[in-house]
């Protein structure tokens, strides 16, 4: 089984764990993982505005080069997941939008959202599948609660990302239950952590990123785990009312797999 | 400030303002709502009417958190945030209006402070 | 015939059947909704009335475009009449193809009797498509022409 | 050659706003065989009617166009007009100069030539038309109507009351329909049990009346007047013949952990069951899914303690076929399902119910007895919130685009009554609008706010999150005071919207009856024909037709009964005298039409022929039924030797029209 994968900005720097257990676990499972040679930074935020074209290329490249390469296309960090797919999404289906970007890159072949892009979690239950997951893991995370936090950015919007309900979403649920252990469902784990505001306005994203951590601690979980970088943090830093622990959850695939070191 | 049009903020959120119906759904679910003196649906009723001024100058066009729930919960497709959004935009676009100075940007930085959130910082808050 | 250099009008005749197309296209009137007044409609009982002979007959005296218009397949009045209509049409369209027809000339469209706006909209669209096309010179029949 | 009349209507300022009347009129005059043409405000009024039947008498006229509105609205007006002058009534062609050209062109030059184009069409038609006589069919004395709820109930008793004879075929084991499970009514908040049982004793004890419970229709054949219709009465492994409806198999069934249906859910009952203790007919019904018996062969529990010996595990699912003149659509709605609205924590939390679940809870034969307490925990709550349009008058694609109609109602109700009971209960109503046009309704809704108390907020819910301590935290905007709340509540209660049940398009595709974007069947015009379906000799009753109260159900199942007893009191149907006709010498017997009639309407005899030599030869030619014959025309296109032509709508008839528009 062989993907591209897009790693992004973030996992290079300060999530280097996000991407170093990813890489891991995706090995020990029999998955290929060819990074991308010439992706860019997709920008962190996917513009709404119909007349932003400019900030919205980097991301059309990577998708572009993607194509080039035949295989889906695999993410990890969510904000990078949400941008690329957003992007992919405006170039297949607003043909105002792919017209004005194919404009500016010169392509030799238009790019069109031929590109399939996946997230890693969707990789493992799609692709690989959990129960497959479940047959090689060799340290099973028994006995441990685990509440997933998907915020925002990796199920809305609905009708683009596609990858679960996005208001009651299994995915993570049920990967925590193939790695072994027991998920804890918890009221806050879709609502927003306030991460992009995290720079600009700390008492907002104190507020917000303590209603999800509460939540999920006062629902009796052991630990928080995440796909994304900026929630990662903003969690662990500004959710000052409890000590939850926050993890990224390639972290917690590879312990249980046995290959994480 | 030139003068922003109704026009102009249509077009580039590409929302009709007119699908909606008024049950507030969009202010009910939106997590930044208590730190916002418009709430979602103010945007959409006053873009509707034409009455940009005070969007234009308020603080809540930085108080969106761009989490899509209103966008994801509206029944009648209406997609608040992409108003807010347009709103900022436009005001952002305007010479000077650059929320976020990149001078003041080391300050609010520490060590764990993951990269996305100052490139993001700058696409949503700088031109 | 005088004929108007600036702007090409389309001559288009609709055939509708009477239980669900007709219908859609009073609803569509009822509620307003535009399209141009080169449609005109010939109301048969169904679909599978209109025998590929009219179609061809509409060419050959200078119809522009010529579009069909029944129930949805399983919601024919008659039960099966739409099934043969498709069948015939399906036909005819491989006729027309090989007398070098262009095909975007005729068309066969599904709308209910509550779909007014499908049926505005097909319309709008379909007298585009055929305005792009221009005049049909290939089937017109020179003989039928007025003198 | 025809002697044509022309005949322009204004209709008012429909017509005349967009097309110029007096140049159709005029350019008409001078079309080949007219020898009147006019026009006249009001076509269909009387005056206009009677200037139509001077004309007629006065210029000899042969044919008559009418430029007007849709056929589908006048032409039978138009038909019995001109026949009333002494010309036979397929001589008159419509013109629709008003939906399809007036109504849909601004343009007051582009209208008129339309308008013209379109009348030489309907006159080159009438050229070719020919006096047609309507032949005529018997009706079968016999109604069915599908559906057992309140409106199959009332249309059923009220065919009967008119002496004839009515089947109700039903689904469920029971007729009683949703009403059954209601526990009070609005705006008389009288008991739902006490009005509906007592009617469907009524259909179990009148003699005209039979119910097919357990069943399901599975084919359609005929028309108006002569149906016949396939009904599979599925096995239900008692023979209905001998239950007494004691009951003891219910309780003595071992099988315990069946969901049952009647309480949504929210309590069990056994394998066999019987739904409530008011079901007609009372009789006992094995639920094949969950029995021991016929899923392994092992218990025989039930068969054990009927003293009845009633019942049969070998019963297989039977076939019958039966005649009807007329059929009535009763299939009535349910509730959507919420799985696209879990930001209300519906599949999360127990204690988030729909609205009909907490009739339920709050009927005296439910779940809790009518005690009004929490699912989770079974205790009483103390905050309730109830939350408007779940689902409703949602166009993103998740719901429904259209107002269900009978929430703001029932959620007054719901929130009156348990400030009644427990006047220690908040209750807090979230709505949009609320729509309460109807005799009393108004009124009915300001009691909950001014004598009850009820907390009536503009403003939707976001988001209901669970919390650990059990309790629910409501997340809604106020868009009156501009804020944002956060409620503490015990239960949430859902409005949730209604939809058509899921048997009507299927029903729908075998009655050949149409149906709008939501699965709601249409009527044959939304003002003036209400309950007949456009199929002829199909009516529709209660909400699968549109959503509906109870009164309104049960006045327009009353109105469908009044249509179909007009029907059944007819001896015989005029029929449609546009069918198809064979030419028999040009027939060369190949059966081609004979396959694609849908009907069975062409038979196939030997004929003797004389032939131009004087011998006589015997061919085999096609013949039409005209009684069965429904006019579609496949026959006409399938002919390869053109014998076979359709009356009304002939092969010249519509190349004329052609014609005329190309020209």
């Amino acid at each position: 089984m062989t993907f591209s994968y897009y790693p992004g900005c973030t996992l290079k720097t300060k999530a280097k764990d996000l991407d170093r257990y990813g890489r891991k676990a995706a090995e020990a499972l029999g998955v290929t993982l060819e990074e991308l040679p010439d992706w860019q930074c997709c920008g962190g935020t996917f513009s709404m505005s119909k007349d932003e074209i400019a900030s919205k290329l980097s991301a059309v490249r990577s998708l572009a080069s993607a194509k080039d390469k035949g295989n889906d296309l695999v993410t990890l960090c969510s904000a990078c997941h949400n941008v690329l797919k957003q992007t992919n999404d405006a170039m297949k289906n607003d043909p105002d939008f792919s017209a004005k970007a194919n404009n500016y890159m010169k392509l030799d072949v238009p790019y069109n959202g031929e590109t399939n892009v996946i997230h890693y979690l969707e990789m493992l239950r799609d692709r690989v599948g959990f129960d497959k997951i479940a047959e090689k893991v060799t340290n099973p995370l028994t006995g441990k609660k685990i509440a997933a936090y998907y915020g925002c950015l990796l199920l809305r919007p609905g009708k683009v990302m596609q990858m679960d309900n996005p208001e009651n979403p299994t995915i993570i649920e049920d990967f925590i239950r193939a790695i072994g252990a027991e998920p804890v469902v918890y009221p806050y784990r879709n609502e927003c952590c306030g991460g992009y505001v995290t720079m600009e306005d700390k008492a907002l994203a104190k507020k917000k990123s303590n209603k999800v951590a509460s939540s999920a601690a006062e629902n009796g979980a052991d630990m928080i785990i995440t796909a994304c970088p900026l929630c990662l943090y903003n969690l662990n830093k500004n959710a000052d009312e409890s000590d939850i622990p926050v993890y990224y959850f390639t972290e917690l695939l590879a312990e249980a797999l046995g290959v994480k070191d | 400030m030139s003068k922003v049009t109704k026009e102009q903020v249509l077009r580039s959120s590409g929302v009709n303002v007119l699908k909606c119906m008024r049950c507030g759904k969009c202010s009910a679910t939106c997590p930044s709502y208590d730190e916002m003196e418009y709430h979602p649906h103010q945007f959409v009723y006053m873009v509707e009417k034409g009455d940009l001024e005070p969007l234009l100058n308020s603080d809540s066009i930085y108080k969106c958190l761009s989490c899509y729930a209103c966008v994801e919960r509206c029944p009648r497709g209406v997609e608040p945030a992409k108003v807010v959004e347009g709103i900022r935009n436009a005001v952002l676009r305007q010479s000077g209006m650059n929320h976020i100075k990149a001078e003041n940007i080391p300050d609010m930085l520490d060590e764990d402070l993951p990269q996305q959130a100052i490139v993001s910082a700058f696409r949503k808050y700088k031109r | 015939m005088q004929v108007n250099e600036k702007e090409f009008k389309p001559t288009i005749v609709a055939f509708c059947c009477n239980w669900c197309s007709y219908a859609g296209a009073d609803l569509a009137g009822t509620n307003r909704l535009n399209y141009p007044a080169d449609v005109k409609i010939i109301r048969v009982p169904c679909s599978c009335r209109v025998n590929p002979m009219f179609i061809l007959r509409a060419f050959q005296r200078g119809a522009d475009g010529v579009i069909m218009c029944g129930c949805h397949p399983g919601d024919c009045h008659y039960t099966t009449g739409n099934y043969y209509a498709r069948r015939r049409m399906t036909l005819l369209f491989s006729m027309l193809d090989y007398l070098g027809i262009e095909r975007e000339r005729t068309r066969v469209e599904w709308v209910s009797a509550a779909e007014g706006a499908k049926f505005a909209a097909t319309m709008n669209e379909f007298v585009e498509t055929v305005t792009k096309l221009g005049e049909n010179k290939r089937l017109e029949d020179l003989r039928c022409k007025e003198k | 050659m025809q002697r044509i009349g022309v005949f322009v209507c204004w209709c008012g300022s429909n017509i005349a706003a967009t097309v110029d009347v007096e140049a159709v009129s005029e350019a008409l005059k001078s079309e080949p065989g007219v020898v009147f043409s006019t026009n006249y405000q009001y076509m269909c009024s009387e005056a206009g009617q009677n200037m139509i039947k001077d004309a007629i008498k006065e210029h000899n006229l042969t044919g008559v166009v009418i430029c007007s509105c849709s056929p589908r609205m006048h032409e039978a007006t138009f038909r019995k007009t001109v026949q009333g002058a002494g010309i036979n009534p397929y001589m008159v062609e419509i013109a629709n100069i008003r939906e399809q050209c007036s109504w849909i062109h601004k343009d007051k030059q582009t209208g008129t030539e339309k308008a013209i184009i379109l009348g030489k069409a309907a006159i080159a038609k009438v050229h070719l038309n020919a006096p047609l006589t309507a032949g005529e069919s018997p009706v079968v004395k016999r109604a069915l109507v599908i559906g057992g709820g309140i409106a199959g109930i009332q249309t059923a008793l009220d065919i009967a009351e008119a002496g004839f004879d009515v089947d109700i075929v039903e689904t469920k084991p029971t007729i009683g329909g949703k009403m059954t499970q209601i526990d009070k009514t609005f705006p008389t908040l009288d008991c739902a049990a006490c009005i509906l049982t007592p009617k469907m004793v009524d259909c179990a004890q009148n003699e005209k009346i039979h119910i097919y419970s357990y069943s399901e229709v599975t084919a359609v054949k005929g028309f108006v007047g002569n149906f016949t219709v396939s009904i599979k009465k599925k096995a239900r492994y008692v023979d209905t013949t001998k239950c007494t409806g004691c009951g003891v198999c219910t309780e003595k069934c071992p099988v315990k952990n069946v969901p049952n249906e009647f309480n949504l859910g929210m309590n069990n009952r056994r394998a066999i069951y019987i739904p409530f203790a008011q079901a007609v007919p009372k009789v006992a019904t094995i639920d094949a899914d969950y029995c021991n018996m016929l899923k392994n062969g092992k218990c025989g529990v039930c068969s054990k303690v009927c003293t009845a010996g009633a019942i049969d595990y070998k019963q297989q699912d039977e076939i019958i076929e039966e005649k009807y003149g007329a059929i009535v659509a009763a299939t009535g709605f349910n509730p959507i399902k919420l799985d696209n609205f879990d930001e209300f924590a519906y599949s999360q939390s127990k204690d988030v119910i729909t609205s009909l679940e907490f009739e339920r809870l709050t009927n005296a034969a439910g779940p809790t007895s009518g005690q009004l307490l929490r699912p989770s925990d079974g205790k009483h709550p103390h905050t309730i919130v109830f939350v408007q349009c779940v689902g409703s008058r949602d166009t993103s694609g998740c719901g429904k685009p259209y107002c269900s109609k009978i929430c703001c109602m029932y959620t007054a109700k719901h929130a009156m009554l348990t400030r009644e009971k427990y006047p220690d209960t908040d209750v807090y109503v979230f709505y949009i609008d609320v729509r309460t046009p109807g005799k009393n309704f108004d009124e009915f809704y300001r009691r909950a706010v001014e004598d009850y108390n009820v907390h009536y907020i503009k403003g939707m819910v976001g988001k209901v999150a669970p919390r650990a301590d059990g309790t629910l935290d409501v997340q809604a905007s106020d868009l009156i005071s501009n804020e944002q709340l956060h409620i503490s509540a015990d239960l949430v209660v859902l409005a949730a919207a209604i939809e058509p049940d899921k048997s009507a398009r299927p029903l729908a595709t075998m009655l050949t009856a149409s149906m709008d974007t939501n699965d709601f069947f249409t009527e044959a015009h939304a003002k003036l024909r209400p309950v007949e379906s456009p199929t002829a000799g199909v009516f529709l009753s209660g909400t699968c037709q549109g959503p509906k109260d109870i009164p309104e159900t049960v006045s327009q199942a009353s109105a469908a009964a009044a249509k179909v007893i007009g029907l059944l009191c007819k001896d015989k149907l005029t029929c449609n005298p546009c069918v198809a006709h064979s030419d028999e010498m040009l027939c060369n017997g190949c059966s081609s039409c004979e396959k694609v009639c849908p009907y069975g309407a062409i038979t196939y005899s030997d004929k003797e022929f004389r032939m131009p030599d004087r011998t006589t030869a015997i061919r085999r030619v096609a013949a039409v039924n005209e009684a069965v014959c429904q006019g579609c025309g496949a026959c006409t296109v399938a002919c390869p030797s053109g014998a076979m032509d359709l009356k009304g709508f002939s092969n010249k008839q519509i190349m004329a029209e052609v014609d005329a528009i190309c020209k």
